[in-house]
């Protein structure tokens, strides 16, 4: 389905809806999130898969989150995560701490329909022990001892995420990022903005195929130009660190992620991406 | 001059070709790790046959199966080497990217663990590396254990760390005494000094070598074509220690 | 590393291996089983990933295989798999009976490095009573009864199939039939026969990069041109119905199939190509 | 004249349609499923949204991420019906694409399950069809069983076998009483000779209607468009039922 507006993909994302997410350095949505923002969206729980980065911080600083489950936050070279700290301090948002491949496994497992999967590693962290979700058995398969980790499937109630192009039928395609074809098929329904509609059928293209998510899981699409600033897109531009800078010193506090927000957020789009 | 980055790369590089440890044939290295990055650059470019995997490379970035690739890779025995860093390391290999305090971190909050509690368990051999060498981040006990240094017997786990390289010095692990013991000191540091600024403790032989400074031709090497392959995946590395990064990367 | 000939990729195929090969409809190496049989090898045991065909019959008759994993064997529309059938009555051959997710899911497990996944359905299927390495346990996450199976992690020695283009670092592109990843990333080694090798790296065309095996999986690389013969190669050429029709019907029988065999394997291959 | 093929066709399609039956978003059909394809596509072309995926498509194949996806789209519950044959039927809805005899078939060696024991229970509608109509097929038990018409209480499953069509009739399945009824009768039979012609026992009401024909709106779209749609992956069939595969396909 084509949207003629990311306020209309956006209006489908319910209150209190669990969010996977793409991190910075992969597809993210970032005008979504900005669109999510003004929509006034409230209780979403977000998943990083597997990390989190600038657009979960812009959520969670607009007050529309109250949980999140990654394996990592932060703005990468332009530092932590301010407005992520500033709620885990302030109780603002629930934590659930997890591991890069602890997460694709229990997307694997949603993709699959099986309940659960196991993963090596993980015993002896602490994660382990806070994660009450995850469950150690000993191996069925092993003569003797040996402890293995069963993690349990996880479908997430939207994927949402940014794309180069989706064709007619709303093929999406993602490229070498094929986690997030895991993360689609995983969940419920996936909410796409992407640069360019073309027209042509990307199944029929054996070059592109591979790359592309099938519309078979892709609830929306809507154009946003330019939808990941201040983010790179892979293939197709980089990132803005001077922003992210800014950014990163504005969010420090209350009153400068405040002032930022006014002026990239709320204010309408095309001043948003001068 | 020498730069403190080239010397720990090229003490980094003696590492990975330590005919005592494990082959490292295929390497992975991750977004924050640059002076890792820098020694295996260093390794290929002096014609080391190594397969170096950069998460973060933009243009050809070797996980076509997307970024779940890398713990596949891993978990198939496919990665030989790893680099791990911590918030907090203590005497036992343990690391901490998770916080201080009281879980999750209610003193200071780190970023989180990424993959490190799955690859520290699967990598035949992982070098822990962190810059600041101080009290506060070399700690006797983490506060939260993130990725644990040993693991009880009857758990899967294919290697330990080899060492810790620091700005200070590097200390090779032993994982049958579970225990650190110095290897070598940068120029410029005392064994006295290292015990200061060292908050676990750690075995330390009556006579300690100082950390050999890269050869001429490693400069040579860091300073040109390293330097250039890793302009594009770490920018701000190359602007600030070679300085260079700008005009090239336009 | 990339080869000369076909025979040296065929030199590095031990006696005994475990083969995972893909079927009729995907990237079948019959060029490299054609090599094989000249070849000699003996006491292969094929993995049909997750079906087999022609390829595997052939190899069966020529007396190269002992053992025989799949989830289905048939030449298609050209009927059933005579030389399969021969050796199965006689004795020849031992069978694992399988159904097509299992095979992909006990690959998968391989591909992660768990010991086992598990799966839904099969439970009343007569298949799991002969799967003595197949495990029916309750589902450790459910309160009540709730049983599924648990597959092993399976491993071939080497996985072998025919593709249209490796570049020159020996990265290989396979499109939309990923399968074949997790079929070379389940492997210890994989040996690949191509139609051409590219002048490019696979890696660097975002268009092609999802579709590509990369090089870290692959251990050699050689030229078969229409390799796949008489079979299809997706995007590059089509099947040969009437070659199939003809193996079918000299397969029937001993003889006939020895001097198919011949006729289009052990003459020398221009022969065999025309 | 209305050719057997076409009659099957627009049974299936009316059985597809079905309001009692969960809904058919996403019907998935493989390569020996000829007829079943006919049924769908027919559907398509006069209009119904319907998603078809094609297991063996050459051109555009819905599967880009493998053949494993059908699998994986099953089990997240996404492939709303199924089409499933046998070598041999029962009277519970078993099927054996395994063989005859002993395990593995040591009467008659049939092809093997393909995906049956797993698309069976993960799909909450199964049409099962099978044109050849005889005791040889349609018997009281199967030897083998390579997927259970129904399943213990407690077993994941999300539905069982809507209705079995024949070259003969069309029976329907009560998953409760795990038995067929006899629901219609293709035109030429009766009550009679279906009875004669099959192994297993079913329930036969006093009125069994007769298989309705195609309309002239659906023999059009058959012989023209779906014809037309299935060229490309069932040429065989379409040249044996149509008699046009030849021409269109060169």
């Amino acid at each position: 389905m084509h949207l003629p507006t990311l306020e209309a993909l956006a209006a489908l994302v319910p209150d209190g809806a669990l969010l996977a997410l793409p991190p910075d350095n992969s597809t993210p949505p970032c005008e979504l999130a900005r669109a999510l923002i003004r929509a006034e969206r409230r209780d979403l729980r977000l998943l990083g898969v597997p990390v989190s980065g600038y657009t979960t911080d812009l959520l969670i600083g607009a007050g529309c989150v109250t949980e999140l489950e990654s394996s990592g936050v932060s703005l990468g070279e332009a530092g932590s995560a301010p407005r992520f700290l500033a709620a885990l301090a302030a109780g603002r948002i629930t934590l659930k701490d997890a591991t890069c491949p602890a997460i694709h496994t229990m997307l694997q497992a949603a993709e699959k329909g099986v309940p659960f999967m196991p993963l090596r590693g993980i015993i002896g962290s602490d994660i382990l022990a806070h994660r009450p979700d995850w469950k150690l058995i000993n191996n069925p398969f092993a003569s003797g001892n040996d402890p293995i980790v069963l993690l349990p499937a996880l479908s997430p109630d939207l994927a949402v995420f940014h794309a180069s192009m989706a064709d007619l039928d709303g093929n999406v395609f993602v490229g070498r990022r094929l986690e997030l074809a895991t993360m689609a098929h995983a969940a419920k329904r996936s909410l796409v903005s992407v640069e360019r509609i073309v027209d042509a059928n990307l199944l029929e293209d054996e070059r592109l195929a591979a790359g592309t998510i099938s519309s078979a899981y892709i609830e929306a699409v809507a154009i946003a130009e330019r939808g990941a600033w201040p983010l790179a897109l892979l293939g197709e531009y980089g990132a803005d660190p001077l922003h992210l800078t800014e950014y990163a010193r504005a969010a420090r506090n209350e009153d400068g992620f405040r002032t930022y927000l006014q002026r990239y957020v709320l204010a309408d789009r095309a001043q948003a991406a001068e | 001059m020498i730069r403190d980055e080239e010397l720990m790369a090229a003490a980094l590089a003696r590492l990975i070709l330590d005919p005592n440890a494990p082959p490292a044939r295929h390497i992975a290295v991750g977004a924050a790790s640059a002076i890792p990055a820098a020694a295996c650059w260093l390794l290929k470019v002096l014609g080391h046959p190594v397969r170096l995997s950069l998460l973060h490379k933009h243009s050809g970035n070797p996980f076509t199966s997307g970024t779940r690739e890398l713990f596949d890779l891993a978990g198939q025995g496919r990665i030989d080497l790893f680099f791990l860093g911590g918030g907090q390391i203590d005497g036992q290999a343990n690391i901490n990217l998770i916080g201080t305090g009281d879980w999750p971190g209610s003193k200071v909050r780190f970023p989180g663990s990424f993959g490190s509690a799955f690859m520290y368990l699967m990598t035949p051999r992982t070098i822990l590396f962190r810059e600041e060498h101080s009290p506060r981040v070399l700690v006797p006990h983490v506060d939260i254990v993130s990725a644990p240094g040993i693991s009880a017997p009857g758990v899967f786990r294919r290697g330990t760390a080899q060492a810790l390289v620091t700005g200070k010095c590097i200390f090779r692990f032993d994982r049958d005494k579970a225990r650190f013991q110095l290897s070598s000191i940068h120029p410029g540091e005392t064994a006295e000094s290292i015990r200061l600024a060292t908050g676990f403790d750690y075995d330390c032989p009556a006579e300690v070598p100082e950390t050999a400074s890269p050869s001429a031709e490693q400069l040579l090497a860091l300073r040109g074509p390293v330097h250039d392959r890793m302009l594009e995946t770490y920018p701000e590395f190359c602007r600030r220690v070679w300085g260079r990064a700008k005009e090239q990367a336009a």
